[in-house]
């Protein structure tokens, strides 16, 4: 642990401000344990978890475009029930864990947040995972039922709450104050862009699902946009997340106003041990030497003041 | 100038060949030449039927095979394809053998894993190294490329549940049985995972070098979904795999659990 | 001219459906005529023009990230009187000359168009400009906008009508369908996504406007996805954009449902006659060529056939 | 692994020198190489201050020199810098000058023309090429960069309007009167646009050949916002120029039209 890595959010004190995003790598508990051994990782959100249990799409599910990966997984995941169970074997872990879940209506939201509440060190709601039906965007697309899930998260859980936005909306601001107002701890943001890739020797959308996110560098400069615009906007800290690749992208981020930088699609480049979140940290850690910056938390946000 | 980092490969079935009433040999015309190391894998998707990984069992230039089992919806499909029809292959993907280890191999192969094993048999036999094929399967009808490996002249031993040809037994019985202690240093094999565990077991008893192909729900087969990863070691058979050194592996999930599809630990049944 | 290459557009024939974007190569209408002089250019489409005159923003205007480009020109033109002058001066341009307009409102529309009907061959509303004060996103978030706008731009003129719509809504489907009611004959899609780029050693955002548009490589499955979206819901032709660079992108945009593509950021890497048109129209040839069709119409929609 | 295409250089002033009362030459430290072509430029972005094409009028290493006039607001702030202030450099752009033409160069610079041909100078000396170079300003009160040129010995003829210095009169009177018909093949110039119309004219007329450095307002800087289009012609400043060839760009634009911001045509004055 660097002393100018750690950081505060939303009530978690975490070693690093690198955080490894929901979905990548899997479920996977004895993974999480893993990594959590990388010192450079300051948290883990897990895979997200639904209500009830999904075995995802067919493939093809993902797909790599060189600038970037399309992919439509469909949220497989054992239904939170049964994810508790493995949750609940994980012993001391060294970070906090923060839990994804993805719920479609604030009734679920209550249910899953009980249930895994004492397995949990926060929570991550994935209002915006843009291609699973009634759920991630179909909601989180919506001010009211955004605001009616958070506060039926809120009532149930006094662990930091963290609600995950999605770019494919109009107003994201909209979202995050509606859920900032519903008692949400830190947004995160962004989630992936829907999209479309189709081969055009099959002449078919390559993804079983046709649609499916975008993520990795092309969608970095507007997860930056979107981070700077919810800086301006809203007081509680925000996770910036999208197409983090090296420390600059990390930085980047920061200085439009994310307390903390999730990285998701990248660790393709990494092995299984996540060992580009090592890179990632040093390269900040000598950004701050070069800058004359005692911690990270100093250079939040730092590109909004004139 | 940029360019996209994988188109699919476009390929057509020239011919496709029953090997057994549940296993079938395609061979495909690529649009482009790849160069795939024995032992890595392809993604081989056709829209509307899904995608599934194979490992080729033969490369030639632009043509390849896939033998496949009729294990499910995908497989069924393509390995019921017609000469002439198309296929849209990604890859190839995982890190595949590694056939610089000095000394002679054996290779061990059960089901379709004998298929997948004989593009390393060639390349060994080209290197000339001495190797012998141990293949193996239920009974004289479930045996895969044993054809193919005849016609090539390789230097195999048959097992067979039955006995309905060669040896009668297992696989890692004729192995334990007719292969000495010390002739050959390194093994490589694919098959049923409980008869890879034993193969494994049994090497590094003897110390002998072994490598072993996994296999695990793959389905973005670049490294990030996280399906395809062996617990608790967080290796990704679609990267750091399929290959792996048993050494590597024995003390793992490896001869015991899997996930299925919603990442649901399960046990390892074959 | 190429016999498979011509297509029918929103009552327009055009001997190729490559049409070089708004705003690329700015508004020089001698260059039109030079651009024009390529056979593989179909129409071209003009630098944006407003109400009154714009000088545009201050640099930087521009930032190539790689896998795509920011800009926030801040749409700098003469004003549409003075942009008439300049049209008024082109003769006997072999392809049609689409003008495209950015009012603010349906009083700026009407003007606009009645001033520039007899110099140009249709129009196209550019409603979704990401970093213009009152103008682009900010009228073409809003379906009402967007019906008065077009239906006033209707009333003005039978030349055909294009809107361009932006891919930072919501529900494009609903932008699209508000201009479909409102008489439109084709949509454009898509404009740039709203983004941001920050330099870490200035620590500050690179653009004077903070804000800008992403387009290129990274935008195109995202423009993939929405002129697929558009295909399902409208019944009036789309003209694809985002992210063209080569052949196959051109294609998928156009089995997507594109009748015709434009082609923008791409001209970075070709000389300014153009010349990767010329490329990209004859990998079409050849892929048409390959398939067995006899005209680029037939392939339009055709991902979306099960 | 994927590469941002462009990060902007850092660079540091290392000093400042006042060339005339409007003009100024900063030296700075770059945070890495680049590679600059002699008549390649710059763009030198400062913050809030704004984004200007400049060519460097020195390049050493990691070193270069920046000759500005303080024509505007972003010239003025970038003139006026600090030692141990920052700027941020994107480039180069550009073509640069063809230094491999046979024979001998004559140089011919207005204002801070002189500065920018500087580095093309030293490469021609460098290679053993016969050069000279003309050196114009209104007066010797605003001679620019003629120190430097002294300090490093060039060959240089100076000429003033008013006379304070040198020549009595333009650089294409200089040019005109006494450079010989025959002597030198090739003609470099930078400087007010009329005074490099008029050389251009005058090396066409001689059937010397004759490289031009235009300027337009640029923007983007890579050839896709048509800002710095030089009609009719459609060649782009920043991606087929700044250096054309005079014949090239004879009968075009060049010398009596360029575009302002707004894209409006309007008159070359100087
Ligand atoms: C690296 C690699 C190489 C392979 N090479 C070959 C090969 O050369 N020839 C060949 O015949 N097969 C090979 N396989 C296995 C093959 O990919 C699966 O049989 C196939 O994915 C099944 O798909 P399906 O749609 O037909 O079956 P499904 O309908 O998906 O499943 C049928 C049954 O098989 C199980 N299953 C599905 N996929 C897998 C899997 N990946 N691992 C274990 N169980 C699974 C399901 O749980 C179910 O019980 C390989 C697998 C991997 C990972
Ligand atoms: C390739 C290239 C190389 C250059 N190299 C140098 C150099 O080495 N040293 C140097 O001092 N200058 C150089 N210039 C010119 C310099 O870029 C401009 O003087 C500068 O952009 C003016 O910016 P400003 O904000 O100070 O002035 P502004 O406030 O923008 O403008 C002041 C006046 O200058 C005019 N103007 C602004 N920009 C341009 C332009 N690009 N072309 C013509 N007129 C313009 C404006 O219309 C206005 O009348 C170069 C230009 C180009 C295109
Ligand atoms: C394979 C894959 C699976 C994902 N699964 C989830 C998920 O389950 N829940 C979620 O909130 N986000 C999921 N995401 C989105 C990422 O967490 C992240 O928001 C997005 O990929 C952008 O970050 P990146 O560019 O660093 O990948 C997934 C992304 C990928 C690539
Ligand atoms: C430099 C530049 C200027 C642009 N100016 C305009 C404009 O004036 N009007 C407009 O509708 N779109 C404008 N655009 C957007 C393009 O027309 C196009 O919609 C977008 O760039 C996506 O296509 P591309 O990826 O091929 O560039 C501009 C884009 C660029 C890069
Ligand atoms: S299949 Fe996705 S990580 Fe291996
Ligand atoms: S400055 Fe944009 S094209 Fe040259």
């Amino acid at each position: 642990m660097h002393p100018k890595m750690s950081v505060k959010l939303a009530g978690l004190v975490l070693r690093s401000p690198l955080i490894v995003a929901s979905g990548v790598l899997g479920s996977s508990t004895r993974l999480i344990k893993k990594v959590s051994e990388n010192p450079s990782v300051g948290a883990v959100v897990t895979k997200t978890v639904t209500y009830n249990p999904r075995p995802g799409y067919e493939n093809p599910t993902a797909i790599d475009l060189g600038f970037g990966f399309l992919n439509a997984m469909g949220l497989p995941n054992p239904g939170y029930l049964e994810y508790r169970k493995e949750l609940s074997e994980i012993k001391d872990l060294a970070i906090p864990l923060i839990v994804s879940i993805g719920p479609s209506n604030s009734e679920e939201a209550a249910e899953m947040v009980k249930a895994l509440n004492d397995v949990s060190d926060g929570f991550e709601l994935n209002l915006s995972c843009p291609h699973a039906e009634k759920l991630g965007l179909e909601v989180g697309s919506d001010p009211e039922k955004v605001r009616s899930i958070v506060s039926s998260a809120r009532r149930c859980t006094t662990k930091p709450l963290f609600v995950k936005i999605s770019p494919n909306v109009t107003d994201v601001v909209e979202i995050a104050r509606a859920a900032v107002e519903a008692g949400v701890d830190a947004v995160t943001a962004i989630n992936t862009m829907k999209s479309i890739a189709i081969d055009v020797n099959a002449g078919k959308p390559v993804l079983s699902n046709v649609y499916g996110g975008l993520s990795g560098k092309a969608i970095h400069p507007i997860a930056v946009r979107i981070v700077y615009e919810l800086y301006e906007a809203i007081k509680i800290p925000i996770v910036g997340c999208g197409g983090v690749y090296d420390w600059r992208d990390a930085v980047e981020l920061i200085l439009a106003g994310a307390t903390a930088v999730q990285i998701g699609s990248a660790i393709v480049y990494s092995r299984s041990d996540l060992n580009i979140l090592n890179e990632i940290e040093k390269g900040i850690i000598e950004y701050l030497k070069d800058k004359g910056f005692n911690n990270v938390m100093e250079i939040v946000g730092l590109a909004h003041t004139s | 100038m940029f360019e996209k980092a994988h188109y699919y490969i476009e390929a057509e079935v020239e011919s496709n060949i029953m090997e057994t009433s549940r296993v079938n040999t395609l061979t495909l015309k690529l649009d482009r030449f790849i160069n795939i190391k024995p032992g890595q894998f392809l993604m081989v998707w056709r829209p509307g039927d899904g995608e599934i990984p194979i490992t080729p069992s033969l490369t030639q230039g632009n043509t390849i095979c896939l033998t496949i089992e009729k294990v499910g919806f995908t497989s069924n499909r393509l390995a019921n394809l017609k000469v002439g029809e198309k296929v849209f292959l990604r890859g190839p993907y995982g890190n595949g053998f590694n056939l610089e280890h000095p000394g002679k191999y054996l290779l061990v192969g059960g089901g379709t894993g004998a298929a997948s094993l004989t593009p390393a048999y060639l390349k060994l036999v080209e290197k000339g190294v001495y190797t012998l094929f141990l293949v193996g399967g239920r009974n004289i009808e479930n045996l895969v490329y044993v054809n193919k490996l005849r016609e090539i002249k390789a230097n195999i031993q048959i097992a067979t549940d039955d006995g309905s040809e060669g040896f009668h037994g297992t696989l890692p019985e004729l192995f334990k049985k007719t292969v000495s202690e010390d002739f050959f240093e390194n093994v490589l094999t694919i098959g049923p995972e409980k008869m890879m565990f034993k193969i494994a077991e049994e090497c590094l008893k003897r110390g002998m070098s072994c490598q072993v192909s996994l296999v695990r729900i793959v389905k973005c087969g670049i490294g990030f979904c996280g399906s395809c990863v062996l617990d608790p070691v967080g290796l990704r058979i679609c990267v750091e795999g399929p290959v792996f050194n048993a050494s590597e592996i024995l003390g793992t999930d490896f001869g015991f659990y899997m996930r299925d599809e919603m990442g649901r630990r399960i046990e390892v049944t074959l």
